[in-house]
């Protein structure tokens, strides 16, 4: 199952956890069985989240293929200058 | 024609290898300099409207101050005032929330105070007049009685216990118990057990460092004219980076429906970060619905310098070790940023970027969000970074003198490579780091020998960039000509560089192809231009937008031809038959083919819209030579050289432009730029006077090598560039400092004060 | 308030405003004459996007009152072109990428013209001191410099 | 506000001594229409002086000085070469007024009556024991100029006095003079500290010697001792140490955003060193 790496203050939304395991073949799957598992990640996920799956960062592709092995972490949105 | 064909193509951002290009990468005259040398050019000031108004606010000269009574009817009462608003005029219906998540209840509360005000130069109320003049007489007639509270400037004062608090109930829940009210946000990340890592190490360095707040310093003060009917709909003009999110944020502030606001961007005066947010739009439409007539508002240069965000100051702590070959084996940062009055320092970014420049097996970094009685903070080129680069690579600078080892060889032996494990947790594809690094050693500045009193520094620097919500539109013309629309504000050149990548695929002449920067009205949405993300994003849409168009002349002409549209290649601006078996045709140019599209199908264009999720990150190395007036403490940049990565140069000119631009930024706030705050919390320097950004003459040619290591996500490897230019300098600096008279300086701005007394104690300890 | 007739020629043309006294003469080039190609960057002198001439001296209009203006001659960056042929400090700004955002380029044209008629044939360092007073944020100042030493040239050769 | 052009100075003197309200004399500007801008302050009454017969003229006077009009611009006193032959310091003092912009408008008379204790040109025209004439309702006076500025932002002048020139003595032989101030930049800072020096030489040896250092305290003011120190040396480094002690010792200056107490008192000390070379070697060329 693929791991998913929380930003920190995302922890304290997932009792404490900072790697949640969850089943999912799409970054869309992937982040719908995150709420699932932890409802309290459905406002900051809803807010916009960056997901870099294997390196690369995806902002908002839901379709972006999930392999089991894949890294996954969610990262804040970027404000850039 | 099937429907798909109008179905922009997904994803597929991959980079396409090596080519031979015809347009990209030459240096033709930007499409709009013609407009900026003769003074027509529009930017936010420069536009009038039939029957407007002039408008201006009233600010608090106070810190930290509850606003005890209001009264504007003097002003309303004088004669050619026609509108006065508070923040009763704004919506009820924007909600208070912890953190950043209540975002746009952060922006209404800045740009009007509430129950408080929160610093100096907070606006209270804001006159609509017939003159300037007269708007700014009117101010003069509002009555404000405030009961002044005690402020806090200071980041590490504010964190103390007993602090006077801006806000109860800002802070997100990522804040560990027992912190201070004002510390809002925390973040840490990291990897590996990094007391074993300083085990391993031969020596450990650990050091504090401070930043003082620097702004963005665009030299157009911001500038909007707005006219908003009773009925909802409303126009803008104004000087934004991002005016998809203008138009967001003034509907939500003024209870509009988001489409009823058509936001047009003008050209922009520079924004450098500090024009991605809103400050005076949502109060010009307000003075313009209450009065009935279009209402223009233009800060002043003092209003720029205490009401709009200037970058976080950062108070951090750094640890690392190094064994005597070099190897880094632990680091260690934490980093408090007050961001002023509201959530949103950009410590998480601070503390991501500290250490990507390095192969870390063991690494932490801890952020916190601190909130004082200062102006809300806004980005600044690759924000959060800057500082974090200044204290991380004084500290390996500090390490590579005391081991005797030469800091190129040092970064190059620890540098993140494809297959690092970031310190931010994910793991990098192909990056250019170990390139700038090598172009740095070759480089013959690198060689070149000092003069007495001189000395060298070098420092790398790491931004994310990033890529955003993106539309952009092409149409041909009849004669062969095409228009390409883009919602990214054009801050430093990228008209050339949508023109030539356009040129590029459908293979015309780049003077043939205008491209517009499209109002709200007139595309699909556009994140704001920030992050780097111009030319790689709306140069990724305006590239498969070409190939959309591409797709429809191929089309074209395999209709004519009776053949199958696989059949059919683009070739230099022409369709030509794929191979011998798809018949014998003579090439059919663009040209030929709109010169009669309305005949054969209609008009011909090209979109695409989405999220380009590929922006790669980028690296950079500088090297700069400083020399110190040892009497005076003086510092003068006498040569510099930027080298960074690019990915892929579109316009290579623009592209030095960005390097040396982001290496200016960086001397400043090296060396003289800061936010001077005194006892009253009041800002001592709102001028360009006091505020000293680098003049023509305190600068050296600033030399530049481009690095292109292909991005793999864009089709021509293009990387971001704006940013990463900022973040060595500081360090870089610092570094030559040290090199130059043996002090190291850990705090800046390094004012000649301060160098001086780093070389008084100097001499104490001798 | 009493407002004051003036009467003044500005790029060569003669132009006649009424100007409350308080207003600057950069108010009266935008606001009232309709001429905004020079900009408000800080109101104070300390920033040039305002750059003008008057009487063929560089100065900023900022820090000069409309009424002053009386029987003056002025110049500013609408008049640096002849027609439809741009100035080679113009051309060169272009050619060098000499401005990004381009705010602070006409006054810099302004001033860097201004130096070029007193001087044909300036240093590095000549023009970075003239044109200390006309902050750029954009560029870093590089491809200004060498674009004004370029078009000096250029000028120098074809005189 | 009411704005006057007045022809001679006998009529700008009315005005001024008629008027109700603040009242500014208008030259160059480029204090007072900062001071509009920043809504620090907006005269009431402004009487530009530019109308007036002479205020732009540069004079050479029977004895050998200058008679500057209070109109003269830094511009034209920079681009003015007998001038800057006799007094090289009062002009390169003059010329680091601002931008080249500000130099096209600023007038030397106008930074002294500023009385901001950083001016440039005063320490330097101190220096050079520079005076003004001043005409007012009871008649015309002269003044050296280091009694015009009775603190920041204020003068000696009452009510109704405008300054009408500004008078520089005949240099002489063997005299040379030099200023230098400190900032942080390279260009368009105001002055952290400024310091001016006048020197005559007899061969290698000083006879003449005055000094005045800006931003040090409330006023420009001369080095009362600096003719002690100085006078009968060849400027040994055991003069120097002393002019330097003295420069530190005639320091009453504040912390501010521009500089510390100790910062500036150090300078004081660096460039009375610094800018006494250059006087010495320019008298020394005078000869």
């Amino acid at each position: 199952m693929p791991e998913v790496h929380l930003w920190s203050g995302l922890r304290a939304l997932a009792g404490g956890r900072e790697v949640v395991e969850v089943e999912g073949r799409t970054v869309g799957e992937i982040l719908d069985a995150l709420v699932a598992a932890c409802p309290g990640l459905k406002e900051p996920i809803e807010a916009g989240v960056s997901v870099a799956v294997d390196g690369r960062i995806i902002a908002s592709a839901r379709n972006e293929p999930v392999n089991p092995d894949s890294e996954i972490y969610l990262l804040q949105r970027l404000r850039g200058g | 024609m099937a429907l798909d064909e109008y179905r922009p193509q997904e994803g597929d951002e991959a980079y396409e290898g090596p080519r031979e290009f015809r347009q990209v990468g030459t240096r033709p005259d930007r499409p709009d300099g013609f407009d900026k040398v003769t003074g027509r050019a529009r930017f936010g000031a420069d536009m009038y409207a039939p029957g407007m108004l002039h408008a201006a606010i009233l600010r608090s000269p106070h810190a930290h101050a509850r606003i005890v009574r209001l009264d504007t009817s003097k002003a309303e009462a004088l004669e050619g005032v026609k509108a006065v608003v508070t923040r009763a005029d704004f919506s009820k219906n924007v909600i208070f929330a912890p953190g950043t998540v209540g975002e746009f209840w952060n922006i209404l509360e800045n740009i009007m105070a509430g129950e408080k005000a929160l610093y100096d130069g907070h606006a209270v109320a804001a006159v609509a007049a017939t003159t300037p003049l007269i708007a700014r007489d009117a101010l003069k007639l509002i009555e404000v009685e405030y009961e002044i509270l005690p402020h806090v400037t200071d980041v590490d004062e504010a964190m103390k216990p007993g602090a006077p608090v801006i806000r109860e109930g800002a802070a997100d829940r990522s804040v560990p118990e027992g912190m201070h009210p004002n510390v809002v946000r925390y973040h840490e990340s990291g990897h590996g057990d990094v007391e074993a890592g300083f085990a391993e190490a031969d020596l450990v360095i650990e050091d504090h460092f401070t930043t003082e707040a620097t702004h963005q310093g665009y030299i157009e003060p911001h500038a909007c004219l707005g006219t908003l009917g009773a009925d909802g709909k409303g126009e803008l003009w104004c000087c934004t980076q991002g005016h998809w999110y203008v138009q967001k944020v003034c509907a939500a502030l003024l209870d509009l429906e988001t489409a009823n606001l058509r936001v047009t961007a003008s050209e922009i005066g520079g924004g450098f970060g500090g024009k991605t947010t809103v400050f005076i739009e949502p109060v010009a439409l307000a003075l313009s619905r209450k009065a009935g007539r279009p209402v223009k508002l233009v800060m002043s240069r003092a209003e720029v310098f205490r009401a709009t965000g200037p970058t976080a100051s950062a108070s951090m702590d750094i640890r690392i070790g190094m064994k005597k070959d070099g190897t880094i084996t632990a680091a260690q940062g934490t980093f408090r940023l007050q961001g002023g009055a509201f959530p949103g320092a950009p410590m998480e970014f601070t503390a991501m970027c500290a250490f990507a420049c390095y192969d870390l097996r063991h690494v932490r970094q801890v952020g916190y969000d601190v909130m004082t009685n200062r102006p809300k903070q806004a980005a600044y080129r690759a924000p959060g970074s800057p500082m974090a680069a200044f204290a991380v690579e004084s500290v390996i600078d500090e390490l590579c003198n005391r081991l005797g080892l030469d800091p190129i060889e040092v970064r190059l032996k620890n540098a993140a490579r494809e297959g690092t494990k970031a310190s931010y947790g994910p793991t990098y594809p192909r990056i250019g780091l170990v390139e700038t690094l090598e172009a740095a050693r070759a480089h013959p500045h690198y060689a070149a020998p000092l003069k007495p009193g001189q000395g060298r520094g070098i420092s790398c620097g790491f931004w994310f960039n990033y890529g955003g919500e993106t539309s952009v539109s092409l149409a041909l013309s009849e004669d062969g000509s095409a228009q390409v629309m883009v919602g990214t504000p054009d801050i430093g050149g990228s008209r050339a560089s949508m023109a030539l990548m356009a040129a590029e695929v459908l293979g015309i002449p780049y003077e043939n192809i205008r491209v517009t920067v499209a109002d709200t009205g007139s595309l699909g949405y556009n994140e704001i231009s920030h992050g780097s993300r111009v030319t790689y994003a709306s140069g990724l849409a305006t590239i498969k937008a070409a190939r959309d168009a591409v797709r429809k002349l191929r089309q074209r002409a395999a209709d004519k031809w009776g053949i199958d549209v696989e059949a059919v290649d683009w070739v230099d601006g022409c369709a030509v038959p794929s191979g011998p078996n798809a018949g014998d045709f003579d090439p059919l140019p663009l040209a030929e083919i709109t010169k009669t599209m309305g005949a054969t199908g209609g008009p011909i264009s090209g979109h695409f819209e989405a999220t380009p999720e590929g922006a790669g990150v980028s690296f950079a190395t500088h090297i700069v030579d400083a020399e110190v007036d040892r009497e005076t403490g003086k510092t003068r940049v006498v040569r510099y050289t930027v080298v960074q990565d690019a990915g892929k140069a579109i316009h290579p000119t623009y592209v030095e432009g960005q390097f040396q631009g982001g290496a200016a930024q960086g001397i400043g706030w090296a060396l003289n730029e800061e936010y001077i705050y005194g006892e009253d919390g009041r800002l001592q320097n709102p001028g360009f006077l006091d505020y000293r950004i680098p003049v023509a003459s305190d600068l050296p040619m600033i030399d530049t090598v481009i690095v292109e290591v292909p991005n793999p996500g864009h089709p021509f490897g293009v990387r971001g560039v704006g940013e990463t230019s900022i973040c060595p300098p500081l360090a870089a600096i610092a570094n030559a400092v040290s090199n130059a008279a043996g002090v190291r300086l850990r705090d800046l701005p390094m004012r000649p004060s301060r160098i001086l007394d780093e070389l008084e104690k100097q001499r104490d300890d001798a | 308030m009493t407002k004051i007739h003036v009467t003044a020629r500005i790029n060569g043309d003669e132009v006649e405003f009424l100007c409350d006294p308080r207003e600057t003469m950069l108010d009266v080039l935008r606001d009232r004459l309709g001429l905004i190609g020079a900009k408000e960057g800080c109101g104070t002198g300390d920033c040039g996007a305002c750059s003008i001439t008057l009487d063929g001296r560089l100065v900023c209009s900022c820090l000069m009152l409309g009424v002053e203006a009386e029987g003056r001659e002025i110049g500013t960056v609408e008049g640096i072109a002849e027609g439809e042929n741009l100035h080679p400090l113009q051309r060169k700004f272009i050619e060098h990428a000499a401005l990004q955002c381009g705010f602070c380029t006409p006054g810099i044209l302004v001033a860097a013209k201004n130096l070029l008629e007193r001087n044909p044939d300036p240093s590095e360092e000549e023009v970075r001191y003239w044109l200390a007073g006309n902050l750029c944020r954009c560029t870093g100042y590089d491809k200004i410099i060498r674009a004004v030493l370029d078009a000096a040239a250029e000028m120098r050769e074809a005189s | 506000m009411d704005y006057h052009k007045p022809s001679t100075f006998e009529e700008a003197v009315a005005i001024a001594a008629g008027a109700a309200g603040t009242t500014r004399f208008l030259a160059g500007g480029t204090d007072i229409l900062v001071q509009m801008r920043s809504g620090i302050a907006t005269p009431e009454v402004l009487i530009d002086i530019k109308g007036i017969a002479g205020t732009r003229d540069i004079v050479r006077e029977d004895d050998g000085g200058w008679c500057i009009g209070v109109a003269v611009t830094g511009a034209e006193l920079t681009e003015h070469a007998e001038i800057g032959h006799d007094w090289p310091g009062v002009i390169e003092a003059v010329g680091l007024i601002g931008s080249t912009q500000v130099q096209g408008r600023a007038t030397p008379v106008g930074n002294l009556c500023n009385a901001s204790p950083a001016a440039d040109s005063v320490p330097a025209l101190v220096a050079a024991g520079a005076e003004v004439t001043v005409q007012g309702p009871e008649g015309t006076r002269r003044v050296p100029v280091e009694d015009i500025p009775t603190g920041p932002g204020r003068t000696s002048l009452k009510k109704g006095e405008v300054v009408t020139a500004l008078r520089l003595p005949p240099r002489g032989r063997g005299g040379g003079d030099a200023y230098q101030r400190f900032i942080p930049r390279t260009e368009m800072d105001i002055a952290v500290i400024g310091c001016g020096v006048s020197l005559r030489v007899s061969g290698l040896v000083i006879t003449e010697a005055r000094m005045a250092l800006g931003a040090v305290a409330p006023t420009v003011e001369p080095v009362r001792g600096a003719a002690d120190a100085l006078v009968g040396t060849r400027l040994e480094k055991s003069a120097l140490d002393a002019l330097a002690d003295l420069a530190q010792a005639a320091c009453n200056p504040i912390d501010d955003k521009r500089g510390t107490v100790k910062f500036r008192t150090h300078l004081a000390g660096v460039y009375a060193r610094r800018v006494a070379r250059i006087a010495y070697e320019r008298a020394r060329a005078a000869q």
